[in-house]
């Protein structure tokens, strides 16, 4: 008897059990197929969401937190920064460029489905060693992917990261974190309020990108002949489309024509329309045949969940219409209404709530009838088993010593191996006159202004960062030393941090010591921010990164954001010391080895414990470097920089190689 | 003198905003002006800004020479007006048969953003005439189809003629004779790669593009 | 009537073709056979709604010029003109 | 001696193709004729110096397949190989 069709969707049968107890019938297969995407991992946070619950998400300058489209602080003087961070890391393992260049478009409509104007982009990728053919043909892709579409729809990209390592040969990890302004009053919820408002989809037509697993369901489902057509696709992104995508919804909000506005992301129209009704408390009617397709004979169920790319839903007044289709029009974007707000109602256990109803047309055949918010919010939330390794406390004990190094290894260590302007050079990062410090120092630096929106005379400085190594040896403290790295980073710039957004790389959940790592790690994150004023303001978790039955060590990155001023000239930088000058070490230096890139590289151990963190000592080391920053000419300060990963040597490696100067120590 | 400058924006330029920001800073008006407008009459002076028009589909520039703007641009020169294209910019130009040669790829196969050290080459220019000769000046670039070339013959004559107005000073994309910017036989319009509105502060890297920009505005008597 | 046509675009002789240089080295590291040379080009596929061969193959030419081709650097031949029916 | 082999790779179908729908878009502009579809690809002239018609095929294949498309998301074809004599 071959598997039931919910199993191989991927829902378990408990699941179906509770769809069933909610529709109170069996869900027909359209219906199960946007529940299967819906309550996927990717979608529903499902084993992820009660831990993510122990992150602090208050702080004075925070507008919009977890739960939002994007982060959103206040940056004063009436504008609003939003910030997001995605992983796109299976879909970046199949095609490099296609998986790097569509995780950069997503990114960027989570910014402008808020109202903000994308200024900043910056991206963290986990490759595999570049002697392996196949790692280096994923790294080439992913770079030019960024660049690709990163140029192409007109965003600079300011920072980022580049790591190699064996276990993510088999699993890329290509993190993507975006950036924008906005004037607060253009800041926009994505809720679909008011019946009789019209839901409007806008940009490409709906093709079979990203069906995946549900295409099972086009060869038994609905008996067509399943031909070559009728296979899944990867998602294609296309940066011309979200360029003029990009100026559509910006001239929508100017001109205040807009009553909600959501991105179509993972689950494509079944998510837009499932969340963006549940958010309002409205029912919502959609008209299928009214959604532009790119393919012919496509079933319903492709349609509802396809994630072709560069697509956002809007939610209109009937009076504003014809605006909305001339401002479409007018920056050559198509716009179609594809179905209509509705009152909530009562549902079948008494309770009044918004339905999301599905017809082949107006009027027509009733595909799918569903409650919105069963699908957006009430996936079922696991406390997955939790388990600590296995002898990972007698590791603690395991310290690394330098007793067994014998032979100089300096020369070894001395040894630079990767350069990163060969990649940030790919990258357009001047664009928009903002950037005043750039990708290749400690963290981007870039004035507070955008096209259409306005300057103000302040910066802000961000940095992406991540160390799997650090959480190897203990996820708890090395993730609360991710946020203090991040921190430190945008010190170096003047900038004191205020908010970040997490990405949270595992492996997978039902592994008890992955569960481990990813709530130990959350608990890290949590207890440094708390402890250093930071709010978290939306973040994204990617479970499932795994090969061949090895799950990737666990790598919490974080994209950190703080307010600065406008440096007086000259600004330090990497590759300004100059000959003559000296060195101070700021700070104390901790003894233990563990987690250290000398540890893992050349003692091969992954043992000992990980330093803590004296949060006040961090404070003032966090003032001390804005102060330096910020006064740089009355201190002579020419060059700030934070030691991280590889120590002093790196550090001083670093500045040695940017000023082209040698260094005595 | 409330004579403007057009700043023309197809679907997929994105320069179009840096450039107006340095017009402002210059305190001289400006118009953006829609791919599909044909009224430039009312200008002084025109500039095609850099980006990504139609995506670079097929070849940069080559859709966005069929645009309604692109007829109204070549009259424009004929009236003997200045036109200045950057970037993509020049490479609509080419398109468009306003200027030699063509914009290849580059020849590292990479998109290239940096900046560079460029020589003037000829001071007889809309953008160069209150320069030096052999000027040296820091520049941005950004593309990926910097890769200037020409056929023979027509390399000889912009050399006969003085019409290579910049070069790179350490050619960063293999473009034929170091071209960084030429201009056309009647010496109004003006192709260059090299960004000078991303070159208007110091703070930003660099303010050698203020003396470009200022130039082609004086040479349009727009800056009183 | 429905008729495909193919237009190839290729870089004209003498225009310096650095993806060819770069593919033919990754071509020989391969060790499949020696390469000499590989030269890179477009390929386009068009449908048109239009009444005859001949019609085809005008428009393909056109659109080849006018369109598709850089005339200044690139050459390109109509390949193909295939009646396709939309049954 | 010397082979000329032509190998085209396309998009597969179902695959979103943005440069072949923005390029139908403007050779409809130009009002050459009624355009259904454009598909964009590559094209790729290689010469060999191999011994036969057979191994030339069998080389393009490979070359095809291994190097010069895709296979995620491209298709390719051989297209011709003809002998060509460098006299």
């Amino acid at each position: 008897m071959a598997e039931p069709l919910h199993i191989a969707l991927g829902l378990t049968d408990e699941e179906f059990a509770m769809i069933r107890s909610v529709l109170q019938r069996d869900p027909n297969d359209l219906e199960l197929a946007m529940y299967s995407v819906m309550w996927s991992e990717h979608c529903s946070y499902k084993s992820s969401r009660v831990h993510l619950r122990r992150l602090p998400t208050e702080g004075p300058s925070v507008i919009m937190g977890p739960g939002e489209n994007a982060g959103v602080i206040d940056v004063g003087d009436g504008f609003a920064l939003a910030i997001r961070m995605e992983s796109h890391n299976h879909p970046s393992a199949i095609e490099p460029y296609q998986g790097a260049a569509t995780g950069v478009g997503g990114i960027l409509r989570d910014i402008f489905t808020v109202g903000a104007r994308p200024v900043a982009l910056l991206d963290s990728l986990w490759m595999g060693p570049q002697n392996d053919p196949k790692s280096r043909w994923i790294f080439k892709g992913v770079v030019s992917g960024i660049s690709g579409y990163g140029n192409a729809v007109g965003v600079p990209t300011v920072g980022g990261e580049t790591h190699f390592e064996e276990k993510f040969g088999y699993n890329p990890l290509v993190n993507v974190a975006a950036i924008g302004i906005a004037p607060k009053e253009h800041l926009i919820k994505a809720a679909a309020t008011g019946a009789g408002n019209l839901v409007v989809l806008l940009g490409a037509p709906t093709g079979r990108d990203g069906i995946g697993g549900v295409s099972i369901l086009a060869s038994t489902g609905f008996g067509g002949e399943s031909d070559s057509s009728k296979r899944p696709s990867v998602q294609v992104g296309d940066p011309f489309e979200e360029k003029k995508l990009i100026e559509l919804c910006l001239d929508l909000l100017r001109s205040d024509l807009l009553v909600g506005i959501q991105d179509l992301g993972g689950a494509g129209l079944s998510c837009a329309t499932s969340e963006t009704a549940a958010k309002g408390g409205s029912s919502m009617d959609i008209y299928l045949d009214k959604v532009p397709r790119r393919e012919s004979c496509m079933e319903p169920f492709e349609v509802m969940i396809s994630e072709s790319q560069e697509r956002m839903l809007a939610i209109v007044h009937p009076s504003n219409l014809d605006k909305v289709l001339a401002l479409a029009e007018h920056w050559e974007v198509q716009a179609s209404v594809v179905g209509e707000v509705k009152d909530p109602e009562r549902w079948l256990d008494g309770k009044v709530r918004g339905i999301l109803r599905v017809y082949d047309h107006r009027d027509g055949e009733l595909l799918a009838e569903v409650p919105a918010g069963s699908l957006a919010d009430e996936a079922p939330l696991y406390d997955r088993e939790r388990r600590e390794p296995e002898g990972w406390k007698r590791k603690l004990q395991d310290a690394p010593s330098v007793d067994s190094v014998t032979e100089d290894v300096l020369n070894d260590l001395l040894k630079t191996t990767f350069d990163p302007s060969t990649v940030y050079r790919q990258y357009d990062h001047q664009l928009f006159l903002n950037t005043i410090v750039g990708p290749g120092e400690d963290a981007a630096l870039l004035r507070i202004g955008a096209p259409g929106v306005g300057r103000v005379e302040r910066s802000f400085g961000v940095s992406v960062d991540g160390n799997p190594r650090w959480c190897v040896v203990h996820p708890r403290r090395g993730a609360a030393a991710t946020v203090v790295e991040s921190v430190m980073n945008i010190a170096c710039v003047g900038a004191k941090a205020v908010a970040l957004v997490d990405c949270l790389n595992f492996g997978n959940p039902t592994h008890p010591e992955v569960m481990w790592q990813l709530s130990e790690s959350i608990d890290g994150v949590a207890e440094a921010c708390e402890a250093l004023g930071v709010a978290v303001v939306g973040g994204n978790v990617s479970l499932y990164n795994e090969a061949n039955g090895v799950d990737i060590d666990p790598t919490p990155t974080v994209t950190t954001v703080g307010l600065s001023n406008i440096p007086s000239l000259p600004v330090p930088s990497l590759a300004r010391s100059s000959v003559g000058s000296s060195l101070y070490l700021i700070g104390e230096s901790c003894e233990t080895l563990s987690g250290s890139a000398f540890a893992f590289d050349f003692l091969n151990s992954d043992g000992g414990n990980l330093f803590t963190f004296d949060y006040d000592k961090v404070t003032r080391l966090r003032d001390t470097a804005i102060e330096l920053f910020e006064h740089a000419d009355a201190y002579g300060v020419e060059t700030l920089h934070n030691v991280s990963s590889g120590g002093v040597l790196d550090a001083v490696r670093e500045i040695s190689a940017s000023s082209r100067v040698g260094c005595v120590l | 003198m409330d004579k403007a400058v057009g700043v023309v924006v197809f679907p997929g330029t994105n320069c179009e905003h840096d450039v107006v920001e340095a017009l402002v800073d210059l305190g001289v008006p400006h118009r953006l002006i829609w791919h599909r407008e044909t009224d430039l009459m009312d200008l002084e002076c025109v500039i095609i800004p850099g980006g990504f028009a139609h995506g670079d589909y097929l070849r940069p520039g080559a859709i966005a020479k069929f645009s309604p703007v692109m007829k109204a641009v070549s009259s424009f020169a004929t009236s003997g007006r200045s036109v200045l294209g950057i970037c993509n910019g020049f490479q609509v130009l080419t398109e468009a048969k306003l200027l030699e040669g063509a914009l290849q790829k580059n020849a590292g196969l990479s998109f290239i953003c940096d900046v560079v050290e460029c020589e003037v080459a000829s001071r007889n220019s809309p953008v160069t005439s209150s320069l030096e000769l052999g000027e040296k000046l820091r520049l941005p670039i950004n593309h990926f189809e910097g890769n200037y070339t020409c056929a023979e013959d027509d390399l000889k004559r912009l050399l006969d003629e003085d019409r290579i107005i910049l070069r790179y000073v350490d050619n960063p994309n293999g473009s034929i004779g170091d071209i960084a910017a030429i201009c056309n036989k009647d010496r109004n319009i003006v192709g260059m790669m090299p960004h000078p509105e991303r070159a208007m502060s110091d703070l930003l890297g660099s303010s050698s593009g203020r003396k470009i920009l200022a130039s082609l505005l004086e040479r349009s008597a727009v800056l009183s | 009537m429905i008729y495909r046509v193919k237009v190839d675009v290729f870089l004209k002789d003498g225009v310096s073709d650095p993806e060819g240089f770069t593919i033919a080295e990754a071509a020989q590291s391969l060790e499949i056979a020696p390469i000499i040379r590989v030269r890179s080009g477009k390929s386009f596929l068009i449908e048109l709604d239009i009444s005859s061969q001949e019609e085809a193959l005008a428009a393909a030419e056109r659109l080849g010029r006018e369109l598709l081709s850089n005339p200044v650097i690139e050459d390109f031949v109509v390949a193909e003109s295939v009646e396709v029916d939309h049954g």
